[in-house]
């Protein structure tokens, strides 16, 4: 149960970066953090004690008993590259931006009214 | 069968413009136009064909809980005719529209994954594969809100970019959650296992559920992001976010999840239904002290999408019939007003009220076709705004919260006073405006006049006659919660 | 149990090192302990008997780095010192964050402890995956043929983000390779 | 060869015989997506970095007609385009959209796990291709702002 609480901790590390930073390279920092979070914790609800990688090997007959739960992984697989191609998009739009207002301070960045 | 054609088609257009794509872009345009049309054929031929009970499409042949399965439901299909035809007169409206920021291939296909993400949610009946659509229609919405590549677009884009990735953070937690409980991911499964767990868990999934896919839907405390967002994109891509998006990741993801999977817990209602007339007021509070059109419209937004979460939360038939209509017209008015918007920048290269003039000889359509929208969507009487805002109301009162009705019932006035500001100053000013020759194609007069006839015809969705075939049976399948879960389950 | 403990020494190691990353002055190094936080997710993963992840989280998380150190290297910009404003809201966040993680507290009571999963539909994939599918990797069987769709989507969430990030950026496919030549 | 681009004579040297082991690696880990770790997406990345390695070291406009750039924009949308028509032969051929219709072969050799494997080859040649294609995006950015 500590380990959950451990990965929330990091996600919320994350929550306080994007909250209280101002430039625009630490946001997108903070999200990879949270990014990172959640892709172990979900990771980590699959974990069984004492289990192995969920791949046969030729000669070595492996009961599928004593296998870690395959489906988190394959979807954090997932999530990993949805969050590659989420930096991407937010590193090119902070680079416009930069070449838009020549800062990446987000309190300078103030062009929309209302 | 014909379920998953509605991912494949938009998809393959998106691929196959990006691998003809030249110089100019009408290859683009023309095939765009015909996948939309032909999905709007497909969707409305599925309405009539679903009779009450749930299609399942087996992906890659597997049963439910070891593969992903399609489920279609009127109410999802119901979704899936507002995304195309709202699309449809958006690509109409943006052929001419596009021509003047930047024209390129580029524009057409990320249009295409924007429907094919909206359509891949729609359908889905897995709760990983709607996380994962949610993210592509989330990419295409950043793109197309940048596509002008003036500052404020790329501001506004940015901390959309910024709120969507926190709110799918949340999503990818509740998910994560939600698997280590119920150990499967199909809704109608976790639905099942949930009902064995104590009740705590369901409050807790809701919860993370509630912050991760409001901050979609843009209720009350999450709706920093909308006004920026909206207004800065191009006319067609506002109409497409306001009018669709922030209803098919939003409102109908909050439906499925709260109504058929968690089962209605009363406190979600409540908290619906505060939210929802708290989204009224200041949404219209917040609309009236705008000048700029598209700011003015974003706000607006926010304030009739209350009313759809006031109807949901109240839980009544009366109330889900209410909010289905009024999503329905919303989204019809809403883009409209966008499509003016969009034709009066072009016409005038300005968005801001004080400066327009006297656009009704300049620009009859558009003056003409604003109006009926301003009329429709602040509830005047032969319009379709005005049935679904008073069903909202009428069930608000029988279900014993007359304050909630008082309240709806002075946002709709707020709504009629600041769509009057609009019409006094924006298209019976005074000072004389003058206009450059036909700045308003033919492409964007007819998306308009589609659109203001539909906000006539749907008011006749009122009569009874019609009502059953229609929205009846799309407040059937909400009301009874638990009757999605054994549909799906009952018939592997 | 050593895998837990190894696995608390390592989460604390990235908090701390997360902390870091947000304080740091200098652009470049805070991009770079946020690299190695997330190469620390890819030797958690390795602990949690995850391989294909841990491969995988390793080159996007060098990826990221390229791309992030790409787009922000030529930037000479300093961070003014944070203005009163900041100082309260950190303050406040801080407070607010702390009690969320108190009050979460209970409801991670609620999971299964960890170590015992409730594998329901995985043992399905694990009795049967390699019969059914053929494939020896049963985390490519489940990519690849159980929930194929969502890698449908997933190669389509990339090519999005692809597309996205050109149309940001402005570099359409031919005319800009053309004008390149000219200029 | 024009010394002015690019690293040192050194690295060049390396790199000359480095590259085609890291994309023989990289086509190894496609390959054997079902049988070891790692697949489609971690093969696709050693590729593009394979790329990106030759770009650093030669300099840009050795690799502007060592690869030619927009055919990788076209290889990405066709392997995504193949990825659908795999899925549509399923339709056809396996009863449901992605089905795996080709027969699996004995499990542990080679080719064996149907469309598993084809998936994998076609995952493979979008992520490298597209990868490459955003750092390649970001050099040309960085080439405009100097002007």
């Amino acid at each position: 149960m500590t380990v959950y609480l451990l990965c929330f901790a990091l996600f919320l590390v994350g929550i306080y970066g994007i909250i209280t930073k101002r430039d625009l390279v630490r946001i997108i920092i903070s999200w990879g953090i949270m990014g990172y979070a959640v892709n172990l914790m979900f990771v980590l609800f699959g974990y069984k004690n004492g289990s192995i990688y969920p791949i046969f090997v030729k000669n070595a007959p492996v009961l599928p008993q004593t296998m870690v739960d395959p489906l988190p992984q394959a979807l954090v697989l997932t999530s990993i590259v949805i969050e590659l191609g989420n930096t991407a998009m937010l590193a090119a739009l902070a680079v416009r931006l930069f070449q838009k207002y020549q800062t990446f301070d987000i309190t300078k960045i103030r062009r929309l009214s209302g | 069968m014909i379920l998953p054609f509605f991912i494949i088609i938009p998809l393959l257009t998106a691929f196959v413009i990006t691998l003809i794509s030249g110089e100019r872009d009408d290859w683009a345009v023309i095939l765009s136009i015909i996948v939309e049309i032909s999905l709007l054929i497909l969707s409305v031929f599925c309405f009539f064909r679903v009779d009450g009970t749930a299609v399942i499409y087996k992906m890659s042949n597997w049963k439910a809980p070891i593969g992903i399965i399609l489920v279609a439901d009127s109410l999802s299909i119901f979704m899936l005719i507002i995304v195309s035809f709202i699309a449809l007169t958006s690509l109409i409206f943006s052929v001419h529209y596009i021509r003047h920021l930047s024209p390129s291939w580029n524009y057409y296909a990320l249009f295409m994954l924007l429907v094919t993400g909206m359509n891949g949610v729609i359908a889905t009946g897995d709760l990983f594969n709607m996380f994962v659509f949610v993210e592509i229609t989330l990419f295409a919405a950043y793109a197309l809100v940048a596509y002008g590549n003036r500052a404020e677009e790329f501001e506004a884009s940015f901390k959309y970019a910024i709120m969507g990735s926190i709110s799918s953070a949340f999503v990818l937690l509740g998910i994560g959650i939600t698997y280590a409980m119920t150990s499967t991911l199909t809704l109608a499964n976790i639905a099942e296992v949930l009902k064995q767990k104590d009740p705590m868990v369901s409050l807790w999934i809701g919860g993370i559920f509630l912050a991760g896919f409001g901050l979609k839907a843009a209720i009350m405390p999450f709706h920093a992001w909308l006004p920026d967002a909206h207004s800065s994109a191009p006319a067609p891509i506002s109409a497409m976010l306001s009018g669709v998006l922030i209803k098919a990741l939003g409102v109908y993801v909050l439906i499925r999840l709260f109504f058929n999977v968690l089962g209605g817990i009363a406190i979600f209602n409540e908290v619906f239904v505060i939210l929802g007339t708290i989204s009224i007021l200041v949404g219209g509070f917040l609309a009236m002290g705008q000048w700029d059109f598209k700011r003015l419209l974003a706000y607006s937004s926010i304030s009739q999408v209350g009313y759809i979460f006031l109807g949901i939360g109240l839980g009544t038939w009366l109330g889900i019939l209410g909010a289905v209509f009024h999503l329905l017209n919303h989204a019809i008015f809403k883009s409209l007003l966008f499509y003016n918007a969009g034709s009066l920048e072009t016409a005038f290269g300005t968005r801001d009220l004080r400066k327009m003039g006297n656009v009704a000889k300049a620009l009859p359509v558009t003056s003409f076709t604003s109006m009926v929208a301003s009329l429709s969507i602040s509830g005047v009487p032969p319009f379709n705004g005005f049935f679904s805002k008073l069903i909202i109301i009428i069930a608000a009162i029988q279900a014993g919260r007359p304050i909630y009705a008082f309240l709806a019932a002075i946002g709709s006035l707020i709504t009629l006073a600041y769509y009057m500001k609009v019409q006094r100053f924006g298209f019976h000013g005074k000072n004389i405006l003058q206009v450059e020759k036909n700045a308003v194609s033919f492409g964007m007069n007819s998306a308009m006049i589609i659109l203001a006839v539909l906000c006539l015809v749907t008011s006749l969705l009122i009569v009874p006659g019609i009502r059953e075939a229609t929205l009846d049976t799309i407040v059937a399948v909400i009301m009874n919660k638990t009757g999605y879960v054994s549909q799906i389950l009952g018939r592997q | 149990m050593p895998v837990e403990s190894w696995l608390i020494f390592l989460l604390s190691f990235m908090i701390v090192g997360s902390i870091i990353a947000l304080e740091m002055k200098d652009l470049l190094s805070a991009v770079i302990s946020v690299g190695v936080v997330g190469l620390g997710v890819s030797v958690a993963f390795l602990l949690v008997q995850a391989p294909d992840l841990a491969v995988v989280q390793f080159l996007f998380e060098i990826f990221s780095i390229i791309i992030m150190v790409r787009a922000f290297i030529k930037k000479d910009y300093h961070q003014e010192a944070p203005s009163k404003v900041n100082k309260i809201l950190t303050g406040v966040t801080l407070i607010t964050l702390i009690a969320v993680f108190l009050l979460s507290i209970p409801l991670f009571k609620l999971i299964p402890t960890f170590g015992e999963p409730l594998m329901t539909t995985s043992r399905y994939y694990l009795e049967n995956g390699a019969a059914e599918t053929g494939a020896a990797n049963i985390v490519s069987a489940v990519i690849l043929d159980y929930r194929a769709y969502d890698t449908l989507g997933e190669t389509t969430v990339l090519f999005t983000a692809i597309l996205g990030t050109l149309t940001i950026i402005r570099i359409k496919k031919r005319a800009k390779a053309t004008e390149e030549e000219k200029s | 060869m024009k010394q002015t681009e690019g690293m040192t004579l050194i690295v060049k040297t390396v790199t000359r015989i480095s590259v085609w082991l890291v994309l023989l690696y990289g086509i190894y880990i496609i390959l054997h997506g079902h049988l070891s770790p790692g697949g489609g997406f971690a093969g696709g990345v050693i590729i593009a970095l394979a790329f990106l390695n030759v770009m650093l070291a030669f300099g840009r406009d050795f690799i502007k007609n060592w690869l030619n750039i927009d055919m990788l924009h076209d290889i990405d949308s066709s392997s995504a385009t193949m990825f659908i028509a795999v899925g549509i032969l399923g339709i056809a051929f396996g009863g449901s959209f992605l089905a795996n219709f080709i027969p699996h072969g004995t499990l542990f050799n080679l080719v064996s796990s149907g469309t598993i494997q084809v998936l994998n080859i076609v995952i493979g040649l979008k992520v490298g291709m597209g990868l490459f294609i955003v750092v390649w995006a970001l050099v040309l950015f960085h080439l405009d702002q100097k002007e």
